[in-house]
């Protein structure tokens, strides 16, 4: 039997996988853009699961913003890659790091 | 009845229904070459008017607005109106710097006015998906601001790590949204203080609290999650800079308000000591970085860091529901470091890049004035008498005192004394060092006065601080 | 008028200090209206102490304003004797300065004046506040005009200096603060007189005491805390080192009697054989340190250590005397020996900063090696140097004698070793002071200088009615003494009273 | 009477003050007619006030001119107490001050400062005066102070010349340490009675149980606040060890020696201890340790004397030497009689400088005897007149030296203590070591050949220098006969000591056939020998009296005693500046601290990459740290 528990601990898990994509991964930065689109899906399962569990329709509405918001943030973040990658011809997050210290 | 209802919000919600339309207008206006010259004028002018009008809209009561999904009481109205004149100052004295990078364009005012309504349906929000759809909001605004100038290195790669990281914040906080959704069954914050005052606290609840306020922690940069801020406040643009300092911090703190407000969890043993850890951790790391700063705005950003543990500390001695001290925290702080970023933003122009701490050498010698004006803003940032910076930390003291945290407050100040040297680095470089560069430019009579504003203010409100005192010890309490 | 008299005194100068900024730049202007603000501000002071009641131990002149109700802070001034000596002496030395001002030129001289002008009603500030926020920010304040006047007007390493005498007087201070705060946490005012009747227990005390202490050591400054001032003295140019060693210094000594010692007697009385000990340090150890200085103005800084530390010894052996003779007689004796090494030392040490700063604009160095037979060259003002340096000695005659007096005969009294030690300065300071005049004053001419380098008639002048007023003091000590006498007892009613 | 008692001090002051500040207007010659006169009429007026002493039976004039300080529980005065003691003293003081004061006219015309110069000695005269008159020991320690300032500012008169700058240094310190322990005599005293007052402190001794009080080092209470406080006269009256100043004082102008050097200011101790007597009655400890000092200091100088070449210096040896007489008499509670010495010696000794600096102002300002010599015919007055002193010096019969030195000798005789016996043998070897180093002398500068090369010049100088030396050779030959004032002398309060004396010319049988004559005797012919007639004998190449000489020539190393610890605090202050106040609490604290946190500071900002997977990791790191601390503490 699959308890809310469950879901809740999946998507915990699915957040620290999204995370874990944002700092192990040291190449592209297009890996953070979906790393970060996991991310939010992980808190859209949770929003479904208690609106499920709870019979409350509200959960499934705030997804629905989540996901719109989180489209609207691909398409910027895409933007700001487009910029970086116009002005140094590459993508590596390793080559970023002139503003330290 | 609906109808009813809505027409009633919007009138009350006119200013920023103003903002919204006129940030459009703004946008279109700087597609048309005739038009582009106005679109600093249009912004100052809706602005004026959004505050102007909402003037006659205030009313001492509280009202819910759109199914109760919106909130406009004495406490909103107060932070919308400090952000008013923030946001004033902030556009007029940038327009040099922006005409001197070419920034000036329709799309940079609209975003901006965004990134403003965004802060203020945080200030206003009381349904977690308004409070998330104003941190969006004002963050994607911020993100493509950030990035506007699109030749420099450093604006893009300050984006790019705002953007990762801020978002990684959003999602914390959602995944707090979540959990509370889930224990309360409610996306009304009012609802869920109800529920938390009936039942007893959960560890779930706990939780969710704890990762919504480390998302707040993000947000005002409190160590350990404020690696983002010195970066930003490097390679964004003076003005965007300048608004990232003041303008959210304000957001996020009535945001932060909104969710502790007669809430039992900051009675909590195991939250208040998150919060004061926290707050704690944040001076001494931002104090002890800031040290070794030799740019100005990264010292500034760290002076940030440290000021925003002050804002914590003083959430955490919210006590008996007490934010007054943290509101008036929250409001010298962000004006005195309007002021320091503006100054700043003044003296910097294409010809002359003040950078670095060193690029203020002797600038009293070339103009005494702004060098005044700049020695109060940063006196009042360390906290210094005659200044409101003092009543600021001297409240926070004062609460942990009161609460017997004495030796907090012992190391707390030892550390504002750590973080006196770097302010008064930048002064001894303004005052007894020669050497300024003759390119600058300090004239501009209006630009002046504007500055001087609020170094004035900041010395005026020392002088009879009972006024403001009185206005938010009431709203607060 | 006169019920506004401290206001007036303290505000009177400030503003015309901010009105300065924006004056015009001839300097002859300038001289005359900082002369003349300072003139005013001194007949005001002289005016508090003609209308003084010093039969009365009460705070005179009381302005209370309930200035910050939500903090509980009131704007609450009031004078007892002890403030209007200090304050007259703070509104004398600033007139001297603002003369001796007028004698130099100098970058930004409006700026320069307003400083010191800010620095005047800050002061008196200090000096009448008696709530103890408002002190607190009057005694902070004065940090900003000082550090500016030291940092931009000083010698070479002025920036070190500065920076130091900035952190580590705000260091001290802020921990009276929290202190401060700790007192109205459990007594809810910061009112000096409720602080006299609050009452904590004894580890409380000694907590408070330790805070406090620290902050006023650190302005005194005691030993170790010391070592700010040799610094600041050299790099400030010569009116801010006069202001420093004859104003500042005294505010932390003023702290300690009005704030510290009738406020936390259990405290003091259980941990003041430190403070003895460190006491009996400074004034000979710091004495022997200054022997062998090379720079005259250090030489007078450790030297002004060195007296200061007679005052604080006459601050804490009143707990011993107590437990001797528990007669409050010998306190007050104590306490009188005290507050006259302060002003005296506050006229001694202005003078002889004086004497060294118009070396050093005649020859550019202060260094003592550099420096031989001005007697030759300039024979009166050497000869005020002779004085001034005697006075420093300890002469009787000269008002250090008295302050000094009192204090050994006080501390023979709690202790012989005290008094040994203490009357050790008799050998220590006519060593550092009349080895200087030996070397500097006295001997062949070494400079090539040939043109008369005397003193002008300002320097004549000030330097005359300082003379005149530190053998007024030495010669006629009874009219301070009992000026001050019922203030005194009073206090120390205070102090026994909780003890 | 108050009136007149005032007037003396504030003409003096005001002559000081006058002097001092006039202007170049005013002629040096004119400037010192008034000094003189100004001092003169002090004179005068101090003359009328022991007139009137005398002539009232015992009256003792007290009072204070103004209150010091006056406050609860403290209550001191600047005033006077005149009784037969302090108005002699006074009428002394003021009557050297004005024959020095003419005096100084004729030998100071030359110099350029003569004005500064008498406006010194005025003040000089005013702080001794205010000593004298004093009726408590704080104006007592003013005065202390005051002529210790002055003889600093007049050593240091000549201050181009760099042993006297050096030479006034040392003598404000060495004063300065006996102030030291003087102050903390005085400051026991007060915590006794409570008072500074003479009058209170001596009326109340009865009452103060001095069984009860503490005691100090093993001393009781009263022994110890004594010796502190001849400690003080110790320094001032230049006894062993602190006798070191005085010497290199001669540095001075010459009638300055002779005024504070010889006949004032040095007894100003004896002085102090006469005044306080009634506590040094209650000593035995103390006054065994003064009667010691004196004996040692009388015999021990005067050999020095011997030995020493300078003109002036052989005089301020012979003056130690003196003072050690006084000071033992001191030691046997023999008050009046140390102040009868005071007394003659003043004259005798005034004299003798004023002779020395005539001759000296002869063969301008050669001062080394062994280029003199001949004298005798070229100085006939001064060399009577020098004549005259040495006899009252080395006691001959008839002669002012000779009634007060006998007196000594005698009421040491009569103690009859072992440590008195002792004294009395190490005074008598004493008596024959003045009478030698004063016949040397006198037979080295006056008899035979003129050493110094060029002759012709060598002549009296004007009336002006000669009137003040035929006056105080009056003085010095005829003092001596009021010997029966200083026997029936009071001290205050206390009454007259019992001194065995019975009448004038049993006396100067008993003191003829003393064997003070003997010494007398035996040191003429010694010094007739060796300086006269300038044999050798053989026996004085004897290996021990070599080694005795070399001793004594060096002083027995007091000098180089002080110059060490001088040396020793100048280095310890240079180490403790470098290794406690910079190397200690500078480097390691106050710089040190702020060091240690820069450099942490920057250690720090290196963490800071700037790589945004750090970032992204700190904040998850930091995420699973409090997640797991709260989780944790919940659970």
């Amino acid at each position: 039997m699959i308890t809310m528990s469950h879901y809740l601990v999946f998507s915990a898990l699915l957040f620290c996988i999204s995370v874990a994509g944002i700092f192990i991964n040291r190449k592209n930065i297009l890996l953070l853009l979906m790393s970060i689109e996991l991310m939010l899906l992980a808190v859209n399962t949770n929003f479904i699961v208690f609106s499920h569990y709870s019979n409350d329709i509200t959960g499934q509405v705030f997804v629905f913003f989540i996901l719109a918001v989180a489209a609207a943030e691909s398409a910027i973040g895409l933007a700001i890659i487009v910029s970086l990658f116009r002005i140094r011809n590459s993508l590596e997050i390793n080559l970023i790091n002139n503003l330290k210290g | 009845m609906i109808i009813h209802n809505i027409t009633n919000s919007l009138i009350n919600f006119i200013p920023e229904v103003i903002l919204f339309t006129m940030s459009m207008v703004i946008l279109l206006a700087g597609t048309f070459e005739c038009l582009k010259k106005y679109v600093f004028h249009l912004t100052v002018l809706s602005v004026i008017a959004a505050s102007l009008i909402g003037i006659n809209y205030l009313s001492t009561d509280s009202h819910l607005l759109f199914n109760s999904s919106l909130i406009k009481n004495n406490i909103t109205e107060f932070f919308k109106y400090i952000c008013y004149f923030i946001f004033l100052i902030q556009i007029v004295i940038s327009k040099e710097y922006l005409k001197q990078n070419n920034l000036i364009s329709g799309e940079f005012y609209s975003l901006l006015i965004f990134a403003l309504l965004g802060c203020f349906i945080i200030i206003s929000a009381n349904n977690l998906i308004v409070l998330f759809l104003g941190i969006e909001l004002s963050s994607l605004s911020l993100y493509s601001l950030i990035a506007l100038n699109r030749s420099s290195f450093l604006s893009s790669e300050a984006a790019i790590k705002y953007f990762v990281l801020s978002i990684i914040a959003s999602a914390i906080i959602l995944f707090g949204f979540s959990y509370l959704y889930g224990i309360s069954g409610s996306i009304n914050i009012l609802d869920i203080t109800k529920y938390a005052n009936n039942n007893e606290i959960s560890n779930l609840y706990l939780f969710s609290y704890v990762l919504i306020f480390i998302g707040v922690a993000f947000k005002f940069a409190v160590a350990p999650f404020h690696m983002w801020l010195p970066d930003v406040y490097e390679g964004a643009p003076l003005p965007i800079t300048n608004f990232i300092a003041s303008i959210p911090k304000i957001a996020f703190f009535v945001f932060a308000f909104r969710f502790l407000n007669n809430n039992p969890i900051i009675d909590d043993e195991n939250f208040s000591k998150l919060i004061l850890f926290l707050g704690m951790f944040s001076i001494f790391i931002g104090n002890l970085f800031a040290l070794a700063q030799k740019k100005i705005m990264r010292m500034l950003a760290y002076s940030g860091v440290a000021n925003a543990g002050f804002i914590f500390i003083a959430l955490f001695s919210a006590l008996e529901n007490n934010f007054s001290i943290a509101a008036f925290y929250v409001t010298s702080y962000s004006i005195t470091t309007v002021s320091a970023i503006s100054i700043i933003t003044f003296l910097s122009s294409k010809k002359f890049n003040l950078i670095y701490i060193n690029d203020l050498k002797g600038l009293a010698s070339k103009s005494g004035y702004i060098a005044i004006l700049l020695m109060v803003t940063l006196l009042s940032t360390a906290g210094i008498p005659l200044t409101i910076g003092f009543y600021a930390k001297y409240l926070v003291l004062d609460a942990l005192v009161d609460r017997n945290l004495i030796l907090i407050a012992v190391i707390v100040v030892l550390m504002t004394v750590v973080g006196l040297y770097y302010y008064l680095r930048v002064i001894w470089f303004m005052f007894f060092e020669t050497g300024f560069n003759s390119l600058i430019n300090t004239s501009g009579k209006f630009s002046i006065i504007i500055l001087s504003l609020i170094p004035a203010s900041i010395l005026l409100i020392f002088l009879f601080p009972d006024l403001v005192f009185k206005y938010i010890f009431e709203i607060l309490t | 008028m006169i019920a506004n008299i401290l206001s007036s005194l303290i505000w009177l100068p400030i503003i015309s200090g901010f009105l300065i900024l924006f004056c015009s730049k001839k300097v002859s202007y300038l001289n005359i209206y900082n002369i003349f603000i300072n003139f005013i501000v001194f007949l005001l002071s002289i005016f508090l102490l003609i209308n003084f009641n010093e039969s009365s131990p009460e705070f005179q002149f009381v302005e209370n304003i309930h200035w910050i109700p939500s903090l509980n802070i009131f704007y609450y001034l009031g004078v007892d004797a002890i403030s209007v000596l200090l304050i007259l002496l703070n509104t004398i030395i600033f007139l001297i300065v603002s003369i001796y001002n007028s004698t130099l030129s100098l970058k930004k001289t409006n700026h320069y004046y307003a400083s010191f002008l800010i620095a005047n009603g800050l002061t008196i500030g200090v000096f009448c506040a008696l709530d103890a926020i408002l002190f607190y920010i009057f005694f902070e304040a004065l940090l900003i005009p000082m550090f500016l006047i030291i940092g931009i007007w000083g010698g070479a390493n002025r920036i070190y200096a500065s920076i130091k005498f900035f952190i580590y007087t705000f260091l001290g201070s802020i921990l009276l603060l929290i202190s401060f705060l700790y007192i109205n946490s459990s007594i809810s005012s910061f009112n000096v007189n409720s602080f006299y009747g609050a009452n904590f227990s004894l580890i409380e005390q000694e907590w408070l005491f330790m805070a406090m202490a620290i902050a006023f050591a650190i302005k005194i400054p005691m030993f170790p805390f010391h070592t700010w001032l040799p610094d600041a003295h050299v790099e400030a140019p010569t009116s801010g080192s006069v202001v420093l060693a004859a104003i500042l210094l005294k505010v932390g000594a003023y702290g300690f009697i009005r704030y510290v010692l009738p406020v936390v007697p259990l405290g003091a009385m259980s941990i003041d054989i430190y403070f003895i000990v460190l006491s009996l340090i400074a004034i000979v150890y710091v004495g022997i340190v200054a022997i062998s200085q090379n720079d005259m103005k250090k030489l007078i800084a450790y030297s002004s250590i060195s007296h200061m530390g007679f005052v604080t010894l006459g601050f804490f052996i009143i707990f011993q005397l107590f437990d001797n003779t528990s007669s409050a007689k010998d306190l007050v004796i104590s306490l009188s020996g005290s507050m006259y090494q302060i002003i005296s030392h506050g006229f001694v040490s202005a003078a002889l900063f004086i004497c060294v700063g118009s070396i050093y604009d005649r020859y550019k160095t202060k260094k003592i090696s550099d420096l031989s037979g001005l007697l030759n060259q300039m024979p009166i003002y050497s000869w005020f140097f002779v004085f001034f340096a005697l006075a420093n000695c300890g002469l009787p005659g000269t008002s250090s004698f008295v302050g000094e007096l009192l204090i050994i005969m006080s501390a023979f009294k709690a202790n012989f070793i005290y008094a040994f030690l203490a009357s050790g300065t008799l050998i220590i300071s006519a060593v550092y002071s009349l080895w200087l005049v030996k070397r500097v004053i006295y001997g062949e001419i070494k400079t090539d200088l040939k043109e008369n380098l005397d003193a002008n008639f300002v320097e004549r002048f000030i330097l005359f009615s300082l003379a005149l007023i530190v053998i007024i003091l030495g010669v006629y000590p009874d009219y301070m003494m009992s000026f001050m006498n019922i203030t005194l007892q009073h206090i120390t009613e205070n102090i026994i009273i909780k003890l | 009477m108050e009136s007149i008692l005032l007037l003396i001090p504030i003409l003096l002051l005001a002559s000081s003050i006058i002097i001092g500040l006039s202007s170049d207007s005013l002629n040096k010659f004119y400037s010192g007619v008034i000094s003189t006169s100004l001092v003169f009429s002090s004179l005068i007026l101090s003359i009328i006030v022991l007139i009137k002493i005398y002539s009232s039976n015992d009256e003792i004039y007290y009072d204070n001119f103004y209150d010091w300080i006056s406050i609860n529980g403290l209550n001191i005065g600047i005033g006077y107490l005149i009784d037969k003691f302090s108005s002699i003293m006074l009428v002394v003081v003021l009557f050297i001050s004005f024959v020095v004061h003419v005096y100084s006219i004729g030998y100071m015309k030359h110099e350029e400062d003569f004005k500064r110069f008498f406006s010194y000695i005025a003040l000089f005269t005013f702080s001794m005066i205010l000593l004298v008159m004093s009726n408590n020991l704080i104006q007592l320690f003013i005065g202390w102070e005051g002529v210790g300032l002055v003889s600093y500012l007049l050593i240091g008169f000549f201050y181009k010349k760099s042993s006297a700058i050096k030479a006034n240094l040392k003598a404000f310190l060495i004063n300065r340490i006996g102030d030291m322990f003087f102050i903390l005599g005085i400051v026991m005293i007060y915590s006794l009675f409570d008072s500074f007052d003479y009058r209170t402190m001596f009326l109340n001794l009865d009452s103060v149980n001095l069984s009860n009080l503490e005691t100090y080092f093993g001393l009781n209470y009263i022994d110890f606040a004594c010796l502190l406080l001849f400690i003080g006269a110790m320094a001032k009256s230049a006894q062993i060890p602190l006798h070191v100043w005085l010497p290199d004082s001669m540095e001075g102008p010459t009638p300055i020696s002779a005024l504070i050097h010889a006949a004032t200011m040095v007894t100003a101790g004896i002085f102090m201890v006469g005044r306080l007597a009634p506590f040094y009655e209650l000593t035995e400890f103390t006054t065994d340790f003064i009667l010691i000092i004196g004996a040692s200091t009388a015999l021990f100088m005067g050999l020095i004397a011997i030995f020493e070449n300078d003109i002036k210096k052989v005089i301020a040896y012979s003056t130690i030497s003196q003072l050690g007489y006084m000071v033992s008499a001191l030691g046997i509670n023999a008050y009046t009689v140390s102040f009868f010495h005071l007394f003659t010696h003043a004259f005798f000794k005034a004299l003798l400088f004023l002779c020395a600096g005539s001759v000296i102002m002869s063969l301008h300002h050669n001062q080394d005897i062994r280029k003199m010599g001949g004298l005798k015919s070229k100085l006939p007055v001064t060399y009577a007149c020098f004549l005259i002193g040495t006899l009252c010096i080395i006691g001959f019969p008839l002669t002012s030296g000779f009634f007060s030195k006998d007196l000594i000798l005698e009421v040491m005789l009569y103690e009859e203590t072992t440590i008195s016996f002792i004294a009395y043998i190490m005074l008598l070897i004493g008596a024959l070591v003045t009478t030698i180093y004063s016949l040397r002398l006198m037979f080295i500068v006056f008899y035979g050949k003129y050493r110094g090369g060029d002759v012709e010049e060598i002549s009296e100088q004007s009336n002006i220098i000669l009137i003040p030396l035929i006056l105080l050779a009056v003085l010095s030959l005829t003092s001596g006969y009021i010997i029966k004032v200083f026997v029936d002398l009071p001290i205050f309060m206390y009454g007259i000591k019992d001194i065995h004396y019975d009448g004038m010319v049993t006396y100067i049988e008993h003191g003829i056939l003393s064997p003070a004559t003997l010494t007398l005797v035996l040191g003429f012919f010694i010094a007739k020998k060796l300086y006269k007639d300038n044999k050798e004998f053989l026996f004085l190449e004897n290996n021990f009296l070599v080694e005795i000489k070399k001793v004594i020539k060096t002083k027995y190393k007091f000098d180089e005693l002080f110059l060490y610890s001088s040396d020793v605090l100048k280095k310890t202050s240079i180490f403790v500046t470098h290794k406690l106040d910079i190397g200690i609490i500078e480097n390691v604290f106050v710089n040190g601290v702020p060091k240690k946190i820069n450099s942490f500071s920057k250690i720090l900002k290196k963490t800071s990459s700037g790589y945004l997977y750090h970032y992204a990791f700190s904040i998850v790191f930091s995420l699973v740290v409090i997640f797991g601390i709260i989780l944790v503490r919940v659970l």
